[in-house]
């Protein structure tokens, strides 16, 4: 009981200070920016920590942060090789492969009228083919390291970035078509000068959702089979183990990495879409 | 009241009907309209507010078209007119890209239309220079008053040779002394040119002063009510506004503007 | 009809590459049960094959590319092989098979219709709640600057961690506090559907320009009234587009969660199917899931029409 | 009158493997002991230690060196009963790759199942002296998902199967087994034992508990011995308990055929030579043992002696 | 320069400055502002493009907040003045929301400032007749004119009762004719409820005929080059235009715009 009053105090008391940081006179300095998705997270953890302790959860369900932190400490050679197969080989080659052609499709289905009524519907008819149904299959042809990996992200990116895109292409003003056509543009001036920039909003938000479908896709993908390294691999057998710390372990070095990747799309969408009034604010 | 083609005829309107149907029913937004331009001619059009100036543009450039009657660019379809890049059209609304510095808005019918680079450089310094926007090259739209924004857009219609310029109410946003001196401006620029200009205004000093042929439609549906031809010399020094004859062709326009209003 | 037409020849077009593809997909186990059977192929034994090109045995052996669209455990089924199966468990089932609904007036677990229904309901579920959470949650991002700047990166984080690779493991942890049935698959659903809702809907909340905003300051509008007169209608055609990422997402999720293959579904069809090889069992439950993304994608794409009508369907 | 509730935690998919507990629960002698039994299926990533732990089960199925080393990392789980008095755990290799004994396995790449499953490959690899890091002298090993898709497609020479299941499969998809080379665990000297019945050691200090799984033990073992003479029926009754409907009745009725090899002859306690076999085969996993340390009060007989009067 | 309070002051402005930030080094958009309104007064801001007349506005309506100076607005700060929802403000352009009729669009800030119902589809129905749009309720922004967007967007504005009415080039886009009939009954709207009204327009004509006192702004950096008090009397028939008085102030007017041409 103290214990929950203890917790409740310390969100309130972090709470505030965050408010205070985030809204208050040091609110633009970089450091004060920085600190507040930080002192938040260490809020969260610190809660989870206690309330592991006060319920005496097992460790075989949930471990405290402090042990997981250790064994990340502990593990990080392994961790790094686990990183290097999933994510570098598996997650960024299917993300760059699945976003391009999800990508070049967009454009192909803006392109043709004939496209966007027959492919569209077929897309969204491979929106949904589950990771769980597609992965076995593409382990089966695409062998055990990472190519399949990188096919079964390529998959789960695809339709995402694809429906962005479509949407971002039909997302110019009428006069802004109006004009390109008074010039007599042809169809890829168009394309290049007006609904590609214009479209740049919803491509980056497909790019920033594809980042973390891409992690997902790359670790799940494990599960069918693997050489023995991997993140998805570390974390099944580490929880065939009950070496939860290494589960934890591993899941941290995903959420840094997605946390990592969609920062740097983010960044990137800050820079090529500056003009958008969501980025002017 | 039709116009007999006195030079080579660029422009002619035959019966143009033009219906927008929307949700509560069909707006008529052009009702029989015939019209020649010749070649080189200063057009103005003059009307009251919803008669169908802008859609006749519209027309005339390939943006809408009319559900009927015929019309013909160069004895071509206004479509192949706009694919041949016969058009500079300079909208109500400034319509810049927002993701485009002035400078690069300004050069972007230049790119599309295969300018190289050195000339598209220069072009963008000459036409910023015309419309008095000089040192705003690198500002982004929402960084200009609503007046500098529309010399922009006027700007970038003139930074191509466009054979013809259609113009949509281009100075609506300007101070009168920028107004006469950009208005003296087009009228050289006219000159030396020899665009066929399709001019939509609202002021009639405006329209008197600059064309050859001032167009007065009226509403609802909208036709043309009066099209009157200028007996002033080419020669239009800013005073000749004063002259008889100028105060009398802004009289009959006031008429026949007055007349529309009336009707409806 | 002329809505249906490139959708015709596109599918047609699909299966016609379906099939071709199928032959040197199962070339190999069609070579080697023709060997088995004594027939001649080249190269004449398995580990010889092993290494060779899959075109070139089909060239090799072009006699035996009918076998290959009639293995009963092919790498990749033939279309007919799929609706076989899919008429089968959908159909066949129901109405010939001992639980069927003819024999026994409910669905039958051996069939398809009750395992997509199954997980179409924790779909439904976890996409309400997914799409609703992502909402709320997008709002208390573009209005509140603490919320922005302390959850936003915890929200990205959340989605980095593998859930799916967690599911199981969570579906054992609700079921132990008591949770169970469609709850925790609707949870997991949710989980993987709000993601995409708060990323397009704090674009779209923030999608109205300057002047739309400064209209509304200057009629003093509440934060209240600011959402919902200028924000959330700017934000629909962003909406739409994440709505329906979000809904093949909680599909996705749905069918994950049934991983711990209790109580049915077509993800747990699925995996069981991988346990035991059958591969027609696992493409039948997918082009089922697939044509239940569709038909919500398709759903929420009416929906996106009907709403832009009703704006005025703006240019 | 009430009956006392169990939940059982399988470790596996509905399938004949566990025909006896679906046995009992239809043929009624779980009621008869007074019991409301729920059975819970397993899966992948379902750790049957995680959910016993967590409070979601009572008992669980569980392979030994799963168990054991579950013990080992603070879960003091105890084996109550063990109906599985011998494993059925091989590797099955395609014969044209030249393997015929352990030792040609170097160079070779093998499909292991992971998840707690990979303790006795580690442990007979490292009696033989052979390295699991790939290369020339060791065997590569690849994480196998659970089918026999890697062997069929030849992506592995040799994968893991159960006598009762993925072997079956194997044959199903038209592989002779003359074209097969197999090595069992039981006869490499090697063998675990499979599928104990494990609870928590606290759970044991408590008399009314300790009478619920005598009659829980007692009641699943007429089951094994019912599924063990009526084999066909034991696999319907497995099919009509199977919520997925995945599996086929040819596939079932073969795997309750090859279970009751496994589960002949046992009476439900468990063989302490067995135990101790299992306990030296983990202890001697070379550099990386799978337990440390000799198990201490890891089984009771209390339930089986009380079960089996 | 200055101008000592006649009546109850409503808007003092004193030594503001506003200097915007961009990429390519600060634009200086006012400086040393000083300005008092009375209460009721119609001043008119006129200047060349780009002076800051919009900018000034903005301030007033605690849209932009100066970065030197201070505006009180009835004693407060324009921040809560707005809270006290004591603007109507007509935009440079018209932004009407494109998901909403126009009748819609006009009740919006009704709707927001909590009027009822039935009292909403009065002043509705009453103001689009006031801006000649009567029967346009039901259309989308996008299905008017250029002319009539900026009616529907004015009728906005003046259908709640805002106690200070900001006007940003309301007549920009409408001809003549429409233009007279309004600027009337604008006089006359202003007459019968003695709302202080600030106003920019490009026309000295306009500026002069409306109001009681003219700003003239000159550019880079925007500050105040005259402020001239109306001696025309409060009744003013159309014909007032070419009284002596008139002329004369619009003499004033022009020279000061001029002025403020050379400088730059
Ligand atoms: N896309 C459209 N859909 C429906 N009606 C339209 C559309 N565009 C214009 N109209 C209607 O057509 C008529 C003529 O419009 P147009 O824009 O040509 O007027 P205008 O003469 O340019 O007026 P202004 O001087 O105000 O710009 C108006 O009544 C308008 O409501
Ligand atoms: N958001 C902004 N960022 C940077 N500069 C701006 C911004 N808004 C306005 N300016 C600059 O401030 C100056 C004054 O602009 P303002 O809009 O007040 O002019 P104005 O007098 O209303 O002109 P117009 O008659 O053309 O509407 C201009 O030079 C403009 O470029
Ligand atoms: C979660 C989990 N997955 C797999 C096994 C290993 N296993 C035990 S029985 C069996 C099925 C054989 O047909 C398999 C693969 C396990 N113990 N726990
Ligand atoms: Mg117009
Ligand atoms: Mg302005």
């Amino acid at each position: 009981m103290s214990m929950a009053i203890l917790a409740l105090a310390l969100w309130l008391g972090l709470w505030a200070l965050n408010v205070w940081l985030a809204t208050g006179p040091l609110s633009d300095r970089i450091w004060a920016r920085m600190a507040v998705p930080l002192l938040f997270g260490i809020t969260l953890l610190v809660l989870w920590e206690i309330a592991v302790r006060a319920l005496a959860v097992p460790l075989v369900i949930l471990p405290p942060p402090s042990q997981i932190g250790a064994r990340f400490g502990a593990s990080l050679p392994v961790l790094w090789g686990d990183f290097v197969q999933t994510i570098l080989r598996g997650g960024l080659t299917g993300y760059a492969i699945g976003c391009g052609a999800a990508f070049l499709t967009a454009i192909a289905v803006d392109r043709f009228v004939f496209l966007q009524r027959g492919l569209l519907p077929l897309a969204s008819f491979m929106a949904a083919l589950p990771i769980v149904g597609t992965a076995p299959i593409l382990v089966m042809w695409f062998g055990f390291d990472w190519q399949s990996k990188a096919a079964v992200v390529v998959v789960m990116v695809f339709f995402p970035m694809l429906v962005n895109t479509v949407a971002g292409l039909a997302e110019t003003s009428a006069m802004q078509r109006d004009l390109m056509r008074s010039w007599g543009a042809g169809y890829w001036q168009g394309l290049v000068k007006l609904r590609l920039p214009a479209a740049m909003p919803f491509i980056f938000n497909g790019l920033k959702i594809c980042t973390t479908l891409a992690l997902i896709g790359a670790i799940v993908a494990e599960f069918f089979g693997s050489p023995t390294l991997g993140l998805g691999f570390r974390i099944t057998t580490s929880v065939g183990q009950l070496a939860l710390d290494m589960v934890w372990a591993a899941i941290l070095v995903a959420a840094l990495a997605g946390t990592g990747f969609y920062g740097l799309v983010a960044l990137i969408e800050r820079g090529v879409t500056f003009w958008h009034p969501s980025q002017r604010g | 009241m039709m116009n007999a083609p006195i030079a080579k005829t660029v422009i002619s309107a035959r019966g143009v009907d033009l219906t927008f149907e929307t949700a509560d029913g069909p707006v008529h937004a052009l009702k029989g309209v015939d019209l020649d331009i010749s070649k080189g001619e200063f057009v103005s059009f003059i009307g009251p507010s919803g008669c169908g100036k802008t859609t006749f543009l519209r027309v005339v450039a390939a943006l809408e078209t009319p559900t009927a009657g015929e019309v013909s660019v160069n004895g071509m379809s206004p479509d192949d007119a706009r694919r041949a890049r016969a058009y500079g059209y300079v909208f109500q609304a400034a319509g810049l890209y927002p993701w485009r510095t002035i400078g690069r808005n300004i050069s972007l019918p230049l790119e599309i239309m295969g300018y190289p680079k050195a000339e598209r450089t220069r072009r963008v310094r000459e036409v910023l220079e015309l419309v008095e926007l000089g040192g705003f090259e690198k500002k982004y739209p929402w960084q200009l008053s609503g007046g500098m924004q529309q010399r922009a857009s006027i700007a970038r219609a003139l930074a191509f040779d466009a054979e013809i310029l259609l113009m949509d109410e281009p100075f609506g946003a300007l101070d009168e002394i920028v107004r006469d001196r950009l208005n003296e401006e087009l009228l050289r620029l006219w000159a030396a040119t020899g665009k066929t200009t399709l001019f939509v205004t609202h002021s009639i000093p405006e329209a008197v002063y600059l064309s050859t042929k001032i167009v007065v439609m009226s509403p609802r549906p909208g036709r043309i009510s009066d099209v009157i031809d200028s007996p002033l010399p080419p020669e239009r020094p800013l005073d000749i506004r004063d002259s008889p004859e100028f105060i009398e062709i802004a009289h009959r326009v006031r008429e026949g503007l007055r007349a529309g209003h009336e009707e409806v | 009809m002329s809505r249906a037409g490139p959708i015709l020849v596109l599918v047609a077009g699909l299966f016609a590459l379906w099939y071709a593809a199928a032959v040197p997909m199962n070339i190999r186990e069609a070579l080697t049960a023709a060997e088995r059977d004594g027939a001649a192929v080249q190269p004449a034994t398995a580990v010889e094959r092993r290494d060779a090109n899959a075109l070139g045995l089909v060239l090799a052996n072009p006699g035996q590319i009918p076998e290959a669209w009639a293995q009963d455990r092919p790498r990749l089924p033939a279309p007919h092989q799929v609706a076989g199966e899919l008429w089968q468990s959908v159909v066949m089932e129901e109405v010939e098979g001992r639980r069927g609904l003819v024999r026994s007036g409910s669905l039958s677990n051996r069939g398809l219709l009750l395992h997509a229904w199954i997980t179409l309901s924790a779909t439904a579920l976890g996409f309400a709640i997914g799409a609703v959470a992502g909402i709320a949650l997008a709002i208390g991002i573009v209005h509140s600057k603490t919320m922005e700047k302390s959850v936003m990166p915890w929200a990205i984080v959340s989605q980095t961690v593998p859930i799916v690779a967690l599911a199981p493991m969570i579906v054992v942890v609700l079921y132990s506090v008591g949770l169970q049935g469609l709850l925790p698959k609707a949870i997991i659903s949710a989980y993987l559907s709000f993601f995409p809702v708060v990323v397009g809907m704090v674009k779209g909340l923030r999608a109205p320009d300057a002047m739309q905003t400064d209209l509304m300051r200057t009629w003093d509008a509440s934060g209240w009234q600011v959402l919902t007169r200028l924000r959330l209608p700017a934000s629909l055609p962003y909406l739409f587009a994440s709505l329906k990422i979000a809904v093949a997402a909680a599909l996705v999720g749905a069918i994950v969660g049934e991983l711990p293959v209790q109580g049915g579904g077509l993800g747990a069809r699925m995996l069981a199917g991988s346990y035991y090889g059958q591969t027609a069992q696992i493409w039948a439950a997918l082009l089922l899931a697939a044509a239940l993304a569709a038909v919500l994608v398709a759903a929420i794409g009416a929906m996106q029409r009907l709403a832009l009508r009703r704006m005025g369907g703006a240019a | 009158q009430d009956l006392d509730e169990v939940r059982l935690q399988l470790q596996w998919v509905t399938q004949a493997q566990f025909a006896g507990y679906y046995v009992a629960l239809e043929q009624g002698f779980y009621e008869e002991e007074g019991l409301d039994v729920e059975i819970l299926a397993g899966g992948p990533d379902i750790a049957p230690p995680q959910v016993l732990a967590g409070g979601g089960a009572d008992v669980m199925l569980n392979w030994m060196p799963s168990a054991l080393a579950a013990r080992e990392k603070g879960l003091p789980v105890v084996n109550i009963a063990q109906p599985f008095a011998s494993s059925g755990l091989m590797l099955t290799c395609w014969k044209d790759t030249g393997i015929e004994g352990p030792q040609d396995f170097k160079g070779k790449t093998i499909g292991v199942w992971f998840f707690g499953n990979e303790y006795p490959f580690l442990s007979w690899m490292s009696q033989e002296g052979i390295s699991t890091d790939g290369g020339e002298d060791g065997v590569t090993v690849l994480k196998q998902g659970f089918n026999v898709d890697p062997l069929i497609q030849r992506q592995a020479d040799c994968i893991s199967t159960m006598t009762y299941n993925e072997y079956g499969q194997v044959l199903d998809a038209g592989i002779s087994e003359d074209e097969l080379v197999t090595f069992k665990y039981e006869e490499m000297g090697v063998a675990t034992l499979e599928d104990g019945m494990w609870v928590l050691e606290e759970n044991l200090e408590d008399p009314e508990f300790v009478d619920k799984m005598t009659r829980f033990v007692r009641a699943s073992m007429k089951g094994w011995k019912w599924a063990e003479e009526n084999p066909e029926e034991a696999a319907m009754i497995v099919l009509d308990n199977d919520e997925t409907g995945a599996q086929t009745e040819a596939h079932q009725v073969r795997m309750m055929g090859e279970i009751a090899k496994l589960t002949e002859g046992s009476d439900g306690s468990l063989d302490e030579a067995a135990y101790q076999r299992t306990v030296d085969t983990l202890l001697a996993g070379g550099s990386d043992p799978v337990i440390s340390a000799e198990p201490e009060g890891a089984f009771t007989h209390e339930i089986t002696d009380k079960a089996l009067q």
